[in-house]
């Protein structure tokens, strides 16, 4: 049964569509989708789950469970930064291991998606507030990496003509939180808490019914774009793409420990565990670009799309899955 | 007709609200914006995806009087160390209307 | 009751993310709806609202209640621009006060869909032959704005080297008929007639259903627009804004009692009063632009998406309704 | 009732909206549709249409009425670009003769889809590996366009310095069969396959039930664009603008031919009909701009979607049609 | 090469086919078009919204020959003076081909 | 401030690989590109639109050392002549930061 349901992923049309879009790019196709298409896809992604999300939450209501959910996530999201930074500060320089801390103590929406239907395809429930805990987790991972990169010297970097530039909380904060993709998210669970059901009813056949047929354009760009960002990983070493692979099943596997510790329903459990495993493309870039510019995009957004991202879906998520349910049976 | 210099500026679109601040602050009257402007340099290349614009750069172009110009270009080199980017400066005639 | 359906309003989803949009902008994050989707969602909309009313059209074919109501609709985008043209003339200027009389005279297509799904939300039914009269109502009142801007002297104005602009009739007429706004809607309210229920069955799935959905969208992106119009409004002065704030009362209320007098039916009213109330800010300032270029844009667009359209969306289309029952009443 | 079939034909929403669009330019309106929403548009129903074709083939399997349907096809688009190129070659030259053909030879798309929709109309069955059989005929057609043009002395034309142009077959090949359209074409395809009619019922919200509505704008487009072109082929005379009327019956004649000799049911007649009798403005163009330069896209890319286009939707069909129904009932 | 002036005019959406009006009647045989400009001047910020084109810019480049650039130049000044903009000429050297 | 030559390339979409990679074999060391460019020339209007990119050009923005400028722009005539497009040449200084 595991094996069938590695299998379900790896087949389903989504994943598909991915593996069509990096396929077209090694055979070098001139597909292409155009930029403001991709933002249309990304833009309607976000406000899809935030409602979707949001109107669970109005129905579960602010229980002890949604509570420790949204704190665990949080929690990771502070800690994951931490270890990541100390452990590649040496290899890559204080800016690129502050920039890949941020995007892995992030989270990747599509790799949530992803899980949840999963989740659905074998009848497991789990929490809408889940959502929410993602929302929760891009600033705290973006406030992190930039405080990191400023106590450990990014600021005296060679590039500075002596005087070391000064941590700008202000501008930073509010990168971290009105961050555009990070805002609508937000946003977009609050109107789906405010609207309930019935208001979520009326704009089902678009923010909800479609939902998997625009996730499978949306992955074909991804595809497309994660095959194209690969090359540049070239430059930067095995050690690092071995970073890639390795830190999706240890941020997971925390994420599990601790939902498994709080009680947290295998489901939510799971959700968790992608989320801490997974890495920002979206968000994160956005925001230290801004905040943090001597970290090199080109490591860690090809890292984070391009490697982490398929062994997530590919292979993490039914992984991740066994290890909840030898929990479970281990500790009943 | 009036001498102005026309002075270029490639940077990367998380910097454009930046480069449009220096513009107002060098008291230049006005700028253009070419968005979505895609590219190759020194930190790689920039192909301007739409997932994030971490990879696209916007391309002013400004007609500077003759006397801020110098002072203004000298403004951008910060913005430009820190973050890459070009600026092109050439003569040019302006028609004035 | 009255003020549930206040509170109706308010919290529908559209509304809400209206109200995201503008919490967005004054936030300063960087969402933003790159343009050509905007020009998607814009066609969408139009497409989709041709379409439905055509379909209703051709159920009901042309009775003296349609007629009245075509015929009320473009009576109030004849007579809104000539009073308010002559109110705003001496403050504003020739130009500026032509623009604002064309703007107001003309109509809101997204304030009308939220009036129709107002009347839904309660069960009052409308006639499909006001979205003709909606349709109707934009070229009359551009080529009111233009006539008097030439009739009153815009052409004598200091910029002009002597000699009088004279008006180009032709490509006046032809920008007030062939817009690409008004064709579209017209095209598609034609289209609809032609196709009729069954053939509105076949594309329903793509031009009604996810409508309100996409209004969503649509909304957003208005939010962040008129956020940032807003601004330019400052160096107009606190006439201007009132005026943007009281004239959609008074137009809505002409347009209610011309309606009553008419005997249309309250659903009618209410979308007769708000096509009257409300200002454009899509097909005008694209037709202004070209044949009356000395009206200032960041006048009129900002008044009009900014002021006027939340003010009908959040208190004007409740008020007039209760106007709108209270005349039924009265009469009864 | 051929009579009733014509006009279900004109009178149905995607066709009227192509007429909309027509007549939006010549009223030389000024509605467009944006650069990147065409493209989002024609992926999507690049997407849609194979995924429908793969599951279709995934539940009947590779029969030999599969097997003699895709065979058709491909030796249908490699000999229509023969005769066409011998036909024009000395009034166009060899490159635009060429370039001609490779369109000739390949397909449309949206006629195919509009073909299927007229069977749906009417009840009669046609089978989901037609679908492949259009994605496999694009490739061939541009091979063909190619290779004649080089072995014909395109090579050799003013232009040159006097060395001829090796054709460089390796380039050539990839662009014909790694084209971004015919890629997502048979991708999709594939995918269809591989998940089957329970995968595509999840993702059939998006990408089958919205599709005849998305095809309404794209018409619209399309008809905006054709329009547009027609004016480039006046320099061109009425023995091209001929071809463009008379090639489509007699291509399609051929395909009906080969067909019924084959033993096809009707329905996949009339679409090996229209694919044999439809031309290219999607791929073909965007590959020979690139293998074939000399050969001019002002003229086969009007021929193409202003004059074979508008012919086959609205007169070509229901003749293909009788001439099917004449041929089954001669024969029984 | 050819020496030509290169002509940079930036005006709103609504004026391209004016401009390409003009270009053709001074009978220069081309013109580049870059679509969908933003920008700031004296009538205010054109920040390019998608809800009608009022905001939005177009930038045109236009390598002329010497004997028509200033004609054609001055042919544009009543057009600027009406709805705004910006033109600059630089001298420049056109490949030929 | 470098003086280099600011080297303006237009040409039909379909040939953006083309001229990258003559630019990279003339050393030059980035570029930037402006996509979906409209225009008219001698091979009829490309008016961008989106079916198929075969009526769309690309802009390319060059800044070349001097020199390395006009072998970079001799490479291109074979481009120009097969395909079409234009190239301009202005001299210009570069913000060396
Ligand atoms: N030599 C050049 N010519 C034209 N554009 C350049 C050049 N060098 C850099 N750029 C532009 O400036 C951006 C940033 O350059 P860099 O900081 O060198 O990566 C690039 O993405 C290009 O768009
Ligand atoms: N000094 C300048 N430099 C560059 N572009 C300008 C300048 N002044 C005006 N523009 C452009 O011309 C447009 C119209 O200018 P204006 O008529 O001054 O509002 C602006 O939106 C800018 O795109
Ligand atoms: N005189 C010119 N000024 C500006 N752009 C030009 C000029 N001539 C040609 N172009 C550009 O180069 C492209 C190809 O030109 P052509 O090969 O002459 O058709 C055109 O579509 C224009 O974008
Ligand atoms: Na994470
Ligand atoms: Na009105
Ligand atoms: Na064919």
């Amino acid at each position: 049964m595991e094996f069938a349901s590695v299998f379900s992923n790896l087949l389903s049309a989504p994943v598909l569509f991915f593996a069509l879009g990096l396929l077209a790019c090694f055979a070098r196709s001139d597909l292409e989708i155009p930029q403001p298409v991709s933002k249309l896809l990304s833009l309607y992604l976000l406000m899809s789950i935030g409602l979707k999300g949001g109107v669970a939450l109005s129905k579960t209501g602010f229980s002890i469970e949604v509570v420790s959910g949204l704190g665990a996530g949080v929690l990771l999201s502070f800690i994951v930064p931490v270890w990541t930074f100390f452990l590649l500060k040496s290899r890559l320089g204080v800016s690129d291991a502050a920039g890949v801390a941020a995007t892995y103590g992030s989270i990747s929406a599509v790799t949530f998606i992803i899980a949840t239907s999963f989740l659905e395809r074998q009848g497991i429930p789990y929490g809408g507030h889940m959502v929410a805990a993602m929302a929760l987790m891009e600033s705290p991972a973006i406030i992190m990496g930039i405080f990191l990169a400023h106590r450990f010297g990014s600021g005296l970097d060679e590039n500075d003509d002596g005087e070391a530039d000064a941590l700008a909380w202000g501008p930073m904060l509010h990168e971290a939180a009105f961050n555009g993709a990070v805002f609508l998210l937000l946003g977009s669970l609050l109107i789906g808490l405010l609207i309930g059901p019935d208001g979520f009813e009326e704009i089902a056949p678009f923010v909800k019914k479609p939902f998997k047929g625009v996730l499978c354009l949306f992955l074909l760009d991804m595809g497309l774009l994660a095959a194209k960002r690969l090359g540049d990983l070239r430059r930067s070493g095995a050690m690092t793409i071995g970073f890639g692979l390795i830190a999706p099943p240890i941020h997971a596997g925390i994420g599990i420990l601790l939902g498994w510790w709080l009680g947290l329903s295998p489901g939510d459990q799971l959700l968790l565990a992608v989320l801490s495993g997974s890495a920002s493309y979206i968000a994160v870039p956005a925001a230290l670009r801004l905040s943090l510019p001597d970290a090199n995009p080109s490591l860690y957004v090809p890292l984070s799309l391009g490697i982490t991202f398929p062994f997530n879906v590919i292979i993490g998520i039914p992984i991740y899955w066994s290890a909840i349910r030898f929990l479970e049976v281990a500790g009943s | 007709m009036e001498d102005v210099m026309r002075i270029e500026i490639v940077v990367e679109s998380a910097q454009q609200k930046n480069v449009e601040r220096l513009i107002e602050e060098a008291g230049i009257k006005g700028h253009t914006i070419l968005r979505d402007v895609a590219g190759r340099g020194q930190r790689g290349n920039r192909d301007g995806d739409g997932l994030t614009n971490a990879f696209s750069n916007v391309c002013f172009v400004v007609a500077a009087p003759l006397d801020v110009a110098d002072s203004f270009v000298e403004s951008l080199r910060p913005v430009l160390k820190k973050t890459g980017g070009m600026c092109l400066v050439t003569e040019a005639r302006w028609l004035k209307h």
